[in-house]
């Protein structure tokens, strides 16, 4: 690896808005063996991720990124405002049906869900992280939705296969998650046994 | 009635309702809709998702409809349709199938549908909290905010990438609700600003400088006048074409360049 | 100097859109010794000096910011100038009237938007996501516009049929209609004791 091509791939990354594919910089050094700019930027991240600096090089939606560290969260804060990337129960569970299910329509979003997603489909549109792919090939051509680029960024997803799958989040799911709820009200009114409550079983 | 309005009504009518509510705090807004509500009450009564007592979950689910009813409540018709689900599953339940039915059918089990869902929507519920749980881009890690002064002249020559109209008044609206309320009726003291002078004002700053920010030109006199007349006096500069705008990001800086000595420097 | 202070120094810098100056950066962390903060930065800059990467960091008029090292500009440059273009407000606006109302003349865009439009009009084409259909046959046989294959490329439609409508963007608003019920079936047993309350048991 020549250093100079390991910086030139660095500056051009590091000015860069969003991720940045490892073709499209190979396409923009045509001058440089893609096999040399593909090890230059291993090293690179490696690098970077060696130095523990303040910031550090992602693989991110398809290309890469320098991005803070999280750790650094609270300080980079104090003077600039975190964009309102506030997702709410509802909109990451409808998000995940959605990155999951994609292509899937409303509807189905909504049987899933088992209540209305209008009102999250629409933020979730306007917040670009899912986006209308087209129409169903259905009666009533319903709109078909999925994930978005944004979505990759904002996760900080490398792919949509870096998705954790179903089954390695119900491995995860060892613990209960429903403790946050201190007791139903309702509960508390069963005068009689369960066992002799129900007739019919 | 909201739902954190009838927390509070809760709270505050807690010892007029008929004490069966009164010992508990109910946080009705937990519940993301009836599957939610569904979970948790088979969670609560430790019961096998696979084999629910629909009987208990269908009574406690009902009872649970009828508190926010109670609690004047609106009960939202998707929780009515699943009210609809579990009381028609029971009838079914009622009803005893004929053996030839029952071999027929691997699915005879009623449940069997609920339960398929509510497996997959808890799979779902526990896949939106582990992607939510991620470090978010904008949120937890930030990415660079690219303003280079030979960025923004290779942006030139590429062809205007410029800030649009919209974002640049934009801008503006975002200053003036900075603007404390009691400078709005303010009468302009003797020696207002002429937009003149302020035009004058940038032109000199751009000499020194090659970029300004917007930000820049207003911070020492945070005033509705001050702002109104640099607008005004950028609009003509740019109309003019003295100056380019640029905008790093949205809701970024927003910087000017002169339009003139930008391209003499380079050459 | 503590590296873990370099680094959110670091992180700081990086993430601010200008140049930011030392006292506003003291300021910031203010659990910090001012002698400290000032240490870590010319270290830093000195580290970054030394490094040779693809940018450094400067001491530039009202503080410090990472730039891009000036040898490596040219090759920036040529991202940046054949980077996709984005689409403005303007032109967008103007491409939905298209899309939306075509086939349509210039007159009857200026005429919904309010403004001038050759300019963006010529742009649409040069991007060549807007055609032109024809001529339109009025006095003046004015140009008629719509949109290109390039455009459903663009967007990932299939056909224009696959355009999502402006209804179907406003039915995310509106919750579905369920019939308004006076009273609940399982209300209507109220008189009750609640533990006998359910039809079935």
């Amino acid at each position: 690896m020549s250093s100079t091509l390991s910086s030139i791939i660095e500056s051009i990354i590091f000015t860069s808005d969003s991720a940045i594919s490892t073709d499209r910089i190979c396409d923009l050094l045509d001058e440089f063996e893609r096999d040399e700019v593909r090890a230059a930027l291993s090293e690179l991240a490696e690098f970077h991720e060696a130095r523990g600096g303040g910031f550090e090089l992602v693989a991110v939606a398809g290309g890469w990124q320098f991005r803070t560290r999280a750790t650094y969260q609270s300080y980079v804060t104090r003077h600039i405002k975190a964009r309102s990337s506030k997702f709410s129960q509802s909109a990451l569970e409808t998000l995940a049906i959605v990155a999951y299910r994609q292509p899937i329509t409303r509807a189905e979003i909504e049987h899933l869900r088992g209540v209305d997603c209008g009102g999250v489909l629409k933020s979730l549109l306007e917040k670009r992280v899912v986006r209308i792919l087209g129409k169903k090939d259905i009666p009533g051509r319903p709109l078909i939705y999925g994930t978005s680029k944004e979505f990759l960024e904002i996760f900080g997803l490398k792919d949509l296969k870096s998705l954790p799958t179903l089954k390695e989040i119900q491995a995860l799911d060892e613990v209960p998650q429903y403790e946050r709820q201190e007791e139903l009200p309702l509960g508390q009114t069963r005068a009689v046994p369960v066992e002799s409550d129900l007739p019919f079983e | 009635m909201s739902r954190s309005e009838a927390r509070h009504f809760i709270e505050d009518a807690a010892p007029l309702l008929d004490g069966f509510h009164e010992q508990y705090s109910v946080h009705l807004d937990k519940f993301d809709g009836p599957m939610d509500l569904l979970l948790h009450l088979i969670k609560k009564n430790e019961l096998d998702i696979y084999d629910i007592s629909i009987a208990v979950i269908t009574r406690q689910y009902l009872d649970y409809i009828k508190l926010m009813k109670d609690l004047n409540l609106e009960v939202a018709g998707d929780f009515l349709v699943m009210a609809a689900t579990l009381l028609h599953i029971k009838s079914r339940q009622l009803l005893p199938l004929d053996d030839q039915e029952e071999a027929e059918d691997e699915e005879a089990d009623p449940r069997a549908e609920l339960v398929r869902r509510l497996l997959e929507y808890q799979q779902y519920k526990e896949a939106g909290m582990v992607i939510g749980a991620r470090a978010l881009l904008g949120r937890e890690v930030f990415a660079r905010a690219v303003t280079e002064p030979f960025l923004l002249a290779a942006q030139n020559e590429e062809g205007p990438l410029e800030v649009n109209l919209f974002e640049l008044v934009d801008a503006f609206r975002v200053l003036l609700i900075r603007i404390p309320a009691e400078s709005f009726h303010d009468v302009a003291p003797g020696d207002s600003l002429s937009i003149a002078d302020c035009i004058n004002e940038i032109l000199s700053l751009l000499q020194e400088k090659e970029t300004v920010q917007f930000d820049d030109l207003v911070r020492d006199e945070l005033t509705r006048e001050r702002i109104i007349v640099t607008f005004l006096a950028l609009l003509e500069l740019c109309r003019l074409k003295l100056i380019r705008i640029f905008q790093g990001n949205r809701h970024g800086s927003i910087w000017f360049v002169p339009a003139v000595t930008q391209t003499l420097s380079e050459e």
